[in-house]
């Protein structure tokens, strides 16, 4: 695909339907509809619109990858009547949610409840804009695009707060509290693990950190750095065991207990929009991206779209691997939480940083082979 | 224990504030003694016979008057006592046993709410089953219960 | 009645004229007091705007309502019934073994949440105690519209076996409107499901 | 954060019922609580003096509604005492049997509960689809799921049907496989034990004081058991063990439970051996005639002058799933008791939750309580 980013295939298609739409038109229309700004403008709503609705699209079907596989873990089959599979079943609760009433409660600070699940859910959304996904669908090279991606992450306590806060209700405050003091306990070790991946592979650009994967994944050599990074985006994406901030069984829903209707799907879907951008993480830093190893067979890995689809299959494997842990794992309390973050996992990302350190001055190792080398 | 040595080991006390002491198939016996005896009963049947455990409170209307009766059990001797006093329907109040048994506490609650029997010096005595300002007391023999359409029926004839 | 007497000649004249009505030729506009012609077309739009709107909605309706959205929501909304998770009484245990491996109710996309907000329908399981009702008038208000109510079992139908109780609402109807009744002491979680299905035939054939 | 008080319930997840408490919490940190009952007050006592002796069993099932068996054969004891009715051998086996798959049925869903209030998500699951196989054999002789209405003054209403014993074998070796899947969920998950140890601690003093009873009082080291200190039906023939821990902790509660359900499996074993055995009358053949038929009374003798009927007092006490219920049962003539009372386990248990919850977090009372196992409606009646 080279250099055919996904941006620059908005930009093709917004100059191709303006150029058309502007040559049955005499001269000053055509001159202002073939404008180069226009022509970015509409790019960029283009771009806008196929990122939203990819993610959209991929949220709900990894509510759905969620629920079946659930239901599986515990014996049972899930939403099955909805669709082939249930695969509809969340778009008829989304619609359902979208048909509800919306309403405050009275005492609740009105700036604040209905602000917060908005920024909330828009802030999750940015980070794909961010996100490569394969060497096509690219944003664009940005040099420190790890660094903002993570940065927005880290966003949400912040309008986690204001929202649990303005609802006006105590388990929606200590929800909220809790969810602060979690995300910003998790900030720290995430970052420290992500510093072994950007130590071995030299570079904050995502693209780049999957290019130097070619040779040999990150999570073998890196494994302290992928337990720590998992940990942390569990804690981040508030699943279990760490899902204290909407703890059921002694905060009814948490943080959105006040929420319904719209706004609650907001939630939900912006819940589940970072677990999306968790796995993905997880898949560009420690399982090399839309890169298949070698022994893969060329047919495989030389189909139109083949990097997309591999990514997709990897991405969904890892959330796999994080509803495995949610259907085995019970929930961890706040000062046990808080006491794993500081003691354990900081000495240990602090590790995993050293252990990069190290294999960088090695370059090598017996089993995965050689980083590849500088400049190349 | 027979219900032979439980009246020797409470008279010493009691005295003849000891009604009796009746068999009772399956316990220790049924000791019946007067309500003013209550606290020295509650002393030494927890401290003396060892019956450290109050399982249960109860009331019964007798119409005439009205029964408080306590279900006690003894880990040394492995077996369970009944205290029963009788209580004058105009007046049925009797010293509570919180201080002895701190388990008294809920059952004479509810034995309050539901039989109308006070207990003197209970430090929590209010609704338990019955939401606050409930002014009956059901299970007294002349609280009837009706099916709902003969309510219906007779509130609309009032 | 052989012959019809002939109908009474109606004479043809012409409606008198309407109150302060003139025909063209001579326009009363010198007798209307002096109002810009500004004002006068903002009287018209808004006179226009309801007017616009009634006869759009009401095409839609016809059609939009009639073919398209009311189908579309009434699948959504039958297809992803969230009831409140509580637990009055026995009915409790049937309503959480039927969300439980063998009976699965979550392949209906039932789903119990745990706050009223998030809810639209309330499973009434289990004896309902004029301690508790006022309670569950408050949860049945907090639950936003559209909402269903399912009385579970007999209990919550009228009373059960403590109707005649001095603490127990006879059927939960006297508090809240409910929808569906589900006959059983307590209803088998088959029977809950069933309960549940038959509501979505009632939401399928709602018209609003 | 300042103290303030928080509701938590009558509709809250944690509460596995209707009832609501009240804790004062500093931050996460509990000071006070207040378990405010009565939501669920069915005035079972009142109605059962209504009603024909045989008429308050219906009430029974769904007065503690997930041990039903357990507490008919309570009130049964008590009204028998109270009736001068003795049953014959065959039915107290049954009933003996009864008790103690209602106490591994009760036991799977406190552990379905249990592990829910923890955020254990699937064992959930397992835990009430294990229930749901001990149901089905209840449902093959009784006929339902949770209510029964199966056991009569005098015995219970019909022998077990051909080859139960044989399926009923055949569940007892399904759950002890399931039980060692359970512990290895729960026990072998470091989290499990990190949140659970030296969780809701309750010493052998508090809970005589505040006359808890049960497996909580037994994970405080006392071997106190009824079917062994005060063997009631069939108990004394039995070969078991009482399970006792000594950590006083929701742990200890876990080890317990998961104990008891070993022991009952070990007894029922021993019960379906004898049942296989001794075929017989499941009915006491010398009832009052009265006693078999309240609607249609046949002749004079459903009319009988009250002086007529036996007069007595019935006190029974139970080993229930929960602990210890007592019924007192005054019979003063005439087809309907006079007093029922009935003492229930939890009753207590809740009643001391000052002793075992203050001091800890708010995150930690779901598991507390969960270890408690609390059923509303033997609290309220």
């Amino acid at each position: 695909m080279g250099g055919a980013t996904l941006f620059s295939v908005s930009d093709t298609l917004a100059s191709v339907l303006l150029n058309g739409l502007g040559s049955i038109f005499p001269q000053p229309i055509h001159g202002w509809l073939t404008n180069p700004d226009l022509i970015l403008g509409l790019a960029v709503l283009i771009f806008g619109a196929i990122l939203l609705a990819a993610s959209m699209i991929n949220t709900i079907v990894l509510i759905w990858w969620e629920r079946k596989l659930l239901g599986r873990f515990m014996d049972r089959r899930g939403a099955m009547h909805v669709g082939y599979a249930g695969l509809l079943q969340n778009f008829a609760d989304g619609l359902k949610l979208f048909r509800k009433n919306t309403f405050r409660p009275r005492e609740s600070d009105s700036l604040g409840f209905y602000a917060g699940p908005v920024a909330y859910m828009v802030t999750s959304l940015i980070i794909f804009g961010i996100l490569p996904i394969s060497s096509g669908w690219n944003s664009g090279a940005l040099p420190l695009s790890l660094l903002l991606a993570l940065a927005i992450f880290s966003f949400a306590p912040l309008f986690i707060f204001v929202s649990a806060w303005s609802s006006n209700n105590k388990y929606s405050l200590m929800g909220g509290m809790r969810s602060a003091a979690q995300m910003i306990a998790y900030e720290v070790p995430l970052l420290l693990a992500v510093v072994a991946v950007v130590v071995v592979s030299g570079s904050f650009d995502l693209a780049t950190i999957v290019q130097e994967q070619q040779n040999y994944w990150f999570w073998g050599p890196l494994f302290l750095a992928l337990v720590v990074f998992v940990a942390g985006m569990l804690a981040e994406m508030e699943r279990i065991p760490f899902d204290l901030p909407e703890a059921e069984a002694e905060l009814v829903e948490g943080w959105n207990t006040e929420y319904g209707g719209m706004l609650f799907a907001f939630f939900m879907l912006a819940d589940y929009l970072r677990a999306l951008v968790g796995s993905i993480l997880v898949v560009l830093l420690f399982l090399g991206g839309w890169t298949m190893p070698g022994w893969v067979p060329s047919a495989a890995t030389s189909f139109p779209l083949a990097g997309i689809v591999w990514f997709m299959v990897k991405t969904y494997a890892v959330f796999g691997l994080f509803v495995w842990i949610r259907a085995s794992l019970p929930r961890v309390r706040t000062d046990q939480l808080l006491r794993i973050g500081w003691n354990r996992m900081i000495p240990l990302s602090l590790a995993s940083v050293f252990l990069a350190a190290a294999l960088v001055l090695v370059r090598c190792l017996p089993v995965f082979g050689c980083l590849p080398s500088p400049g190349v | 224990m027979q219900p032979d040595d439980v009246a020797r080991a409470l008279s010493t006390r009691l005295g003849d504030r000891l009604l009796g002491v009746e068999t009772f198939v399956g316990t220790a016996g049924r000791v019946r003694f007067r309500a003013d005896a209550a606290l020295d009963t509650f002393h030494s049947v927890h401290d003396e016979l060892g019956f450290r455990h109050l399982s249960m409170v109860g009331g019964i209307d007798w119409v005439d008057h009205r029964e408080v009766f306590y279900v006690v059990w003894s880990d040394d001797v492995r077996q369970y006592l009944i205290l029963s006093a009788d209580l004058p329907a105009d007046a049925a109040h009797i010293e509570s046993a919180t201080p002895v048994w701190e388990s008294a506490n809920w059952h004479e609650r509810e034995t309050w709410e539901l039989v109308d029997i006070t207990f003197d010096h209970h430090p929590d005595l209010r609704h338990l089953l019955m939401p606050d300002g409930y002014v009956f007391h059901p299970l007294l023999r002349s609280f009837k219960l009706h099916e709902p359409e003969e309510l219906e029926v007779k509130q609309r004839s009032v | 009645m052989g012959h019809l007497t002939p109908a009474t000649p109606v004479p043809k004249v012409a409606p008198p004229p309407a109150e302060g009505y003139q025909l063209m030729g001579d326009l009363p506009m010198v007798d209307q007091p002096a109002v810009p012609f500004i004002e006068i077309e903002t009287v018209r739009a808004k006179e226009f705007i309801p007017a616009a709107k009634e006869a759009f909605t009401a095409l839609l309706a016809e059609q939009g309502q009639a073919k398209v959205i009311r189908p579309t929501f009434n699948w959504a909304g039958r297809n992803s019934l969230f009831p409140l998770h509580w637990g009055l009484a026995c009915c409790a245990i049937e309503f959480a073994a039927a969300f439980s491996a063998r009976h699965d109710a979550e392949r209906f996309g039932i789903v119990p949440r745990s706050s009223p907000r998030q809810c639209d329908l309330m499973i009434v399981n289990g004896t309902v105690t004029w301690k508790v009702a006022h309670k569950l008038i408050t949860l049945y208000e907090q639950m936003p519209e559209p909402k269903w109510v399912i009385a579970m079992g007999n209990c919550a139908t009228g009373g059960g076996p403590f109707r005649t109780a001095y603490s127990v609402v006879p059927g939960v109807d006297k508090l809240v409107p409910v929808d569906v009744y589900i006959a059983g002491c307590p209803p088998r979680p088959e029977a809950m499901i069933d309960g549940i299905l038959k509501l979505e035939t009632l939401i399928r054939e709602r018209k609003e | 954060m300042s103290e303030m008080w928080l509701n938590m319930g009558p509709q809250h997840p944690m509460t596995h019922g209707l009832w609501n408490l009240r804790v004062k919490i500093d931050g996460e940190m509990i000071l006070d609580c207040d378990p405010e009952m009565g939501y669920l007050h069915r005035g079972i006592e009142k109605i059962s003096e209504d009603r024909h002796y045989n008429e308050v069993i219906t009430l029974m099932d769904r007065c503690c509604y997930v041990a039903g068996l357990a507490w008919e054969h309570l009130y049964i004891l008590a009204a028998e005492q109270a009736l001068h009715v003795t049953p014959p051998e065959r039915a107290d086996y049954i009933r003996a049997m009864c008790d103690e798959f209602q106490r591994i049925a009760s036991h799977l869903m406190w552990y379905a509960a249990f592990v829910q209030d923890l955020g254990l998500m699937s064992p959930f699951l397992y835990g009430m689809r294990d229930r749901d196989l001990v149901l089905d054999l209840f449902q093959s002789f009784t006929g339902a799921r949770m209510t029964y209405e199966y056991q009569r003054v005098g015995g219970v209403r019909s022998d077990l049907p051909a080859g139960f014993t044989d399926r009923a074998r055949k569940v007892l070796d399904w759950l002890d496989e399931r039980y060692v899947e359970y512990d290895r969920l729960c026990l072998g998950s470091t989290i499990f034990r990190e949140r659970c140890d030296d969780l809701g601690k309750l010493t052998a003093r508090d809970c005589i004081a505040t006359g808890v009873t049960g497996p909580m009082l037994r994970s405080a080291g006392l071997k106190r058991d009824l079917r062994k200190d005060r063997p009631y039906s069939i108990y004394k023939q039995l070969d078991f063990d009482v399970a006792v821990a000594d950590a006083a902790d929701v742990t200890a509660r876990y080890l317990v439970r998961m104990e008891e359900m070993r022991q009952s499996s070990r007894m029922l074993r021993q019960i379906l051996d004898w049942l296989d055995h001794h075929p017989g009358p499941v009915l006491a053949d010398r009832l009052p005639r009265w006693l078999g038929a309240p609607y249609a009374p046949q002749g004079r003798e459903g009319y009988l002058l009250k002086r007529n009927y036996p007069k007595g007092l019935g006190f029974s006490s139970v080993e229930e799933p929960h602990g210890e219920a007592q019924a007192y049962v005054v019979n003063e003539g005439g087809e309907h008791p006079y007093r029922v009372k009935f003492r229930s386990p939890v009753f207590a248990n809740i009643s001391a939750a000052r002793h075992y919850l203050v001091g800890y977090h708010v995150a930690d009372i779901p598991p507390i309580m969960g270890s408690v196992d609390v059923c509303v409606g033997e609290v309220d009646r």
